[in-house]
């Protein structure tokens, strides 16, 4: 009775590419596809692990097909088929076009200037885009300790746009970081111990432009204005703008805001959920289908 | 930074036990091989260093690892100089060990960026004492007062394998390329790296994700190399162009099978997820982990009975398939699914 | 230093001629791949260039090839930035097309050392600016006196290829490690690499000795790969390990069988000393040196009458064998002999 | 009737393994055996093109069966079966320990301090062992113009020991060179402008105790004293110290002098006419055997 995955492959295009309604998926996947959706297919694309990772496979099975992946490890343009745990699991080598390692990535494809997207979480985000993942509070005591950078501060600087995933809470959206992991659009300047923007500190580096493009998170989508200050674009489904302003450390701009986000088609969700995690790794059940959605399915 | 060698180097082959009593100094400055929890993690190596109480451990990295875990779990690092500090699937999370240690006040953490150490051990390995990097200014990480070593006077220039700083900014004198920031050559005492086969004469190679593992083996004073299988050194150069060691930077190998459990050797076994979900549950309170070191670390005789213990089922679950891992391992909620073809590839070709 | 830019790379396929015409500019800075006048030397490209009357070349090398010597006899090199300007078997001797532009004032030298140059492209491959090495202090290279590029005027910044110093001596600041040298990373315009093998993608891919084409082709803005042979991509991700080269960096994919003639390419065929020996001769005055180029460079219709000319034997006597190369040429004065087993091997083992 | 080089390989060991006389041998045979005596079985080797590669192969034939053969090209410890004619010659990759490259050889290897013993040609040398292979007269209007450093410089600085093989003529062996392309024991300081020994301009490196260790010529073999000043320690036989001090341009110490450069032995000679160089590439012809050990060979 179950579909083999080539059958399952077989069904792709028989499933509608148009938008699903609110309660026919879950948060977890609205966010996969909002981070699939900033995926050029001329991208080179370097993802950290998690929902990052899901969200630019998923975009290289739907919108970015030719995009390249980079994985830290030193993976180049692996083509997945399962779902890798980790930015050197195996997996994410299979049928690569190089395996290099971290001087790879990080020297050669990333400081070298040819990563065009960084995607990345994040523990704590200011008002510019600056990003902390390493401490809150006194750094030598801090209130809580992180994971610290990863490659954090390095792609998040270097790709040409960068864009994070982030949990919005009040005390993770602030006007400063107790520590900024990886600076955004204005940062101090250690030299003069002024709070600039970046493309004077950086001034006369080849990176001095490159900066954050977007935020991706559980209540909405986020970019920045020319001042490279973070504004709201769009409000999930069901999220209210008074929910988002009760979120958000400072006085966030709302007046861009275009409307909702948009929902994932359901070839989009039909993709991630089969082939993208189908083992339930980082998505935490399988949401049912629509019965005219599964119909199709069933019907193969 | 250079050590002139009068002669050199011969790899002597040894056990596990006598590799770490030679080589695994207690207070030295050791670097491991693999990234993050999932991959050629030398974890016998490290399991049995706590087996020997090994202490006092300069940790300097690019990841937390299975080793680190473990190490931090006997609170036998002092100083942890790296850029990431959770470990193995518990992404996103610091080590639960780890973090009690530091509040405790045992353990200096000097915090870096992965593309920062992977320049540092690059330098360290080609002999340079620097290396220039576009360290990004305005990040805390090189702010000259989240210094850590630095802080606890540890740059005073006594110890060998401590900088004198943490960084250097300065201006970019070829081109007029703005600000740069020199970083500090990685120069560990020791490293210890797992591969997947070396000849008996030391060169050694693997297969599957690169890591940085041949920058450490150039940038440590000493290298031991724990191997899944051992083979005659003529065997290894049939294709010279796979391997990444060249015997003359090796010291001692220890062949042990399945010894990088439960992180993953490509194309011989997979990393093994539920372990390590033990391992991190174990480390949530510390009678849990007490119980697990005593089970795990102490308890068995040798590697091998720490194997057996495991199972065979996991051992078949854990074999890789040719594509280099294993599908038969439940990693998640669901088995995986078999797959004929990737569906990028399927779709729209390379 | 690096290159931002906006969308990944697209290598098209073009032939030999197209590739010249597009990439090859007069008065750009290009390194040609392999080593010496031996080793994978792309000299289709290099007399396609000559064929086309490109101009005032800036060569910045490692070695002084088959490619340097043509571009010499075609007097298109201006500025020969490099280390050691002999060039293939001529070991030892100054190319002497090369010795003659340089006294009639047509060259700027500027000198390295290998291993100068070698870090000045692994920096120009990491995005670095520079990187510190230890440049022998008390050698002239080092001294001030002697850069060429300097005397000439061309370090005044308006060349962005051209760094405004040729070195800087600095203290060591971390280790208290005496002086050491930094030098400036190589970036040229063009990088022209000869492989054995690219996918239609542009992923690239040799055996044998290994150079630094891997450090040049991230070094460069361009990157055009000449390949014995295309292949579908998928042929080439079945063993990544094994590719030096990713697609994303390489503009251009020309195939261009035994492209690297009269040098070698390991595993397809060996190098042609006695040619070598008729374009040294023919160097040694410039009537022959024209009759050289008339007959072999501007006569051919192709580059496949080229190969046609000389002829079925030699083909057949340069093809590799299974060990990489050919016992079947006469290099020297008696034919090589057949062996079983290196001598070395079979009296001292490994 | 000819032997097959399984048959020649058994011969080895019947073949005297004594000196042999002068006139039995020829001069590049006697230098090719001078360097192979530099090579210790445990060194780490990194030799140029030309003598130095026919000396140290044959080392490894001998003497020296377990050094470690470097060739910059990225070879490591390569069994070769044909003699080289570059450094990056296939025939030096067979069945090597690993294939690296420029970054390997003088980065990872030398740099790094592995190599133990550099091999290296030169045009010229001074009495300090400082080597010019770049150019004789003004450095931009040159009376001779050499190819230049290659590797010299880098070998010559960063080996633990390093010797030269250098054809003896006045201008050649200089009180100072034109040009130092690789420096000797002494050398300029460029920062105060003085000849000084090379430790105190190398001061606190960790190269500062590299250097010369031996010269070997078309008439003697020479080393270097405790001040750093070269001197002969043996004439090749045949050579009178007075032929070697017309060829000397400095007032040469000959006072150490222990006697003749020993001759190669039969067994030496063997193994590089019939397995070095058979192929007479580097040796202009191969000399006749003595009638006493062609009878060894013919007997088989």
């Amino acid at each position: 009775m179950a579909k083999s995955m080539e059958e399952l492959m077989e069904l792709i295009d028989k499933i509608p590419d148009t938008p699903a309604k609110p309660g026919e998926f879950i948060l977890p996947e609205l966010m996969a596809i909002a981070i699939a959706h900033e995926v050029h297919n001329d991208d080179v694309v370097f993802a950290g692990t998690g929902l990052p990772m899901v969200g630019i496979m998923t975009a290289n099975f739907t919108n970015a097909p030719k995009a390249t992946l980079i994985y830290e490890s030193g993976i180049c343009d692996g083509k997945t088929m399962h779902v890798p745990m980790s930015v050197c699991d195996q997996r994410a080598a299979n049928m690569s076009s190089t395996l290099g390692g971290l001087v790879d990535t990080f020297g050669y494809y990333l400081q070298q200037g040819y990563v065009t997207l960084g995607f990345l979480g994040g523990a704590a985000i200011d008002k510019y885009g600056g990003v902390n993942v390493t401490s809150i509070g006194d750094y030598y005591n801090p209130s809580h300790r992180f994971t610290g950078s990863g490659g954090n501060s390095d792609i998040g600087t270097m790709a040409h746009r960068v864009a994070y995933i982030i949990l919005q809470e009040k005390r993770r959206f602030l006007e400063r970081n107790d520590y900024t992991t990886t600076p955004g659009w204005w940062c101090w300047d250690f030299k003069t111990n002024e709070w600039k923007p970046k493309k004077e500190v950086w001034k006369n580096t080849a990176y001095a432009n490159n900066g954050p493009c977007g935020v991706v998170t559980n209540m909405g989508v986020y970019r920045f204005d020319a001042e490279g200050i973070i504004y709201l674009e769009t409000c999930h489904p069901g999220i209210t703008v008074e929910q988002v302003k009760d979120n958000c450390g400072f006085d966030l701009n709302v007046s861009k805001l275009t409307g909702d986000t948009p929902c994932p088609t359901y070839q989009e969700l039909f993709i991630l959920r089969e082939f993208v995690d189908p083992e339930l790794i980082f998505l935490p059940a399988k949401t049912p289908y629509t019965p005219d959605i599964q119909a199709i399915i069933d019907k193969g | 930074m250079a050590r002139i060698r009068g002669k050199s180097k011969t790899a002597e082959i040894l056990t596990l036990d006598a590799a770490v009593k030679k080589y695994a100094l207690s207070g030295s400055q050791i670097a491991f091989s693999g990234f993050t929890g999932f991959n050629r993690n030398p974890f016998a190596f490290a399991w049995e260093m706590v087996r020997q109480g090994v202490k006092d451990i300069h940790s300097i990295d690019r990841h937390g690892s299975c080793c680190t875990w473990l190490l931090n779990a006997a609170s036998a690092i002092k100083i942890f100089e790296t850029d990431w500090m959770g470990w193995g699937e518990m992404a996103g999370k610091l080590d639960i060990n780890l973090g009690r240690n530091y509040k405790a006040g045992k353990v200096i953490l000097e915090d870096y960026a992965h593309g920062a150490m992977a320049m540092r051990f690059l330098a360290g390995a080609i002999g340079a004492p620097f290396i220039p990097y576009n360290a990004p200014l305005g990040s805390d990480l090189y702010n000259e007062k989240y210094d850590a070593l630095g802080k606890a006077g540890l740059r005073d220039g006594k110890n060998p394998k401590i900088a004198k700083k943490k960084f250097i900014q300065m201006e970019e004198p070829f081109w007029g390329n703005g600000d740069t920031v020199l970083l500090p050559a990685a120069m560990p005492d020791l490293a210890v790296i797992h591969v997947a086969k070396a000849g008996d004469k030391g060169t050694a190679h693997w297969r599957g994700v690169g890591t940085i593992d041949k920058e450490i083996s150039f940038a440590c004073d000493k290298v031991v190399i724990i191997a899944e299988e051992i083979v005659p050194e003529a065997e290894m150069r049939k294709y010279p162009e796979a391997n990444q060691i060249p015997y003359f930077v090796v010291d001692a190998i220890v062949e042990c099978p399945w010894g990088a459990f439960p992180s993953s050797v490509p194309y011989y076994y997979d990393y093994d997820a539920p372990f390590m979900r033990v391992m991190d549950a174990a480390s949530r309170n510390p009678d849990d982990l007490n119980k697990f070191l005593d089970e795990w670390v102490y308890a068995p005789a040798s590697w091998e009975e720490f194997l057996i213990k495991q199972g065979a089922k996991k051992l078949l679950d854990l074999k890789a398939e040719s594509t280099g891992y294993s599908t038969r391992m439940l990693r998640g909620k669901k088995p995986a699914p078999r797959m004929k073809m990737p569906l990028s590839v399927a779709r729209s070709g390379y």
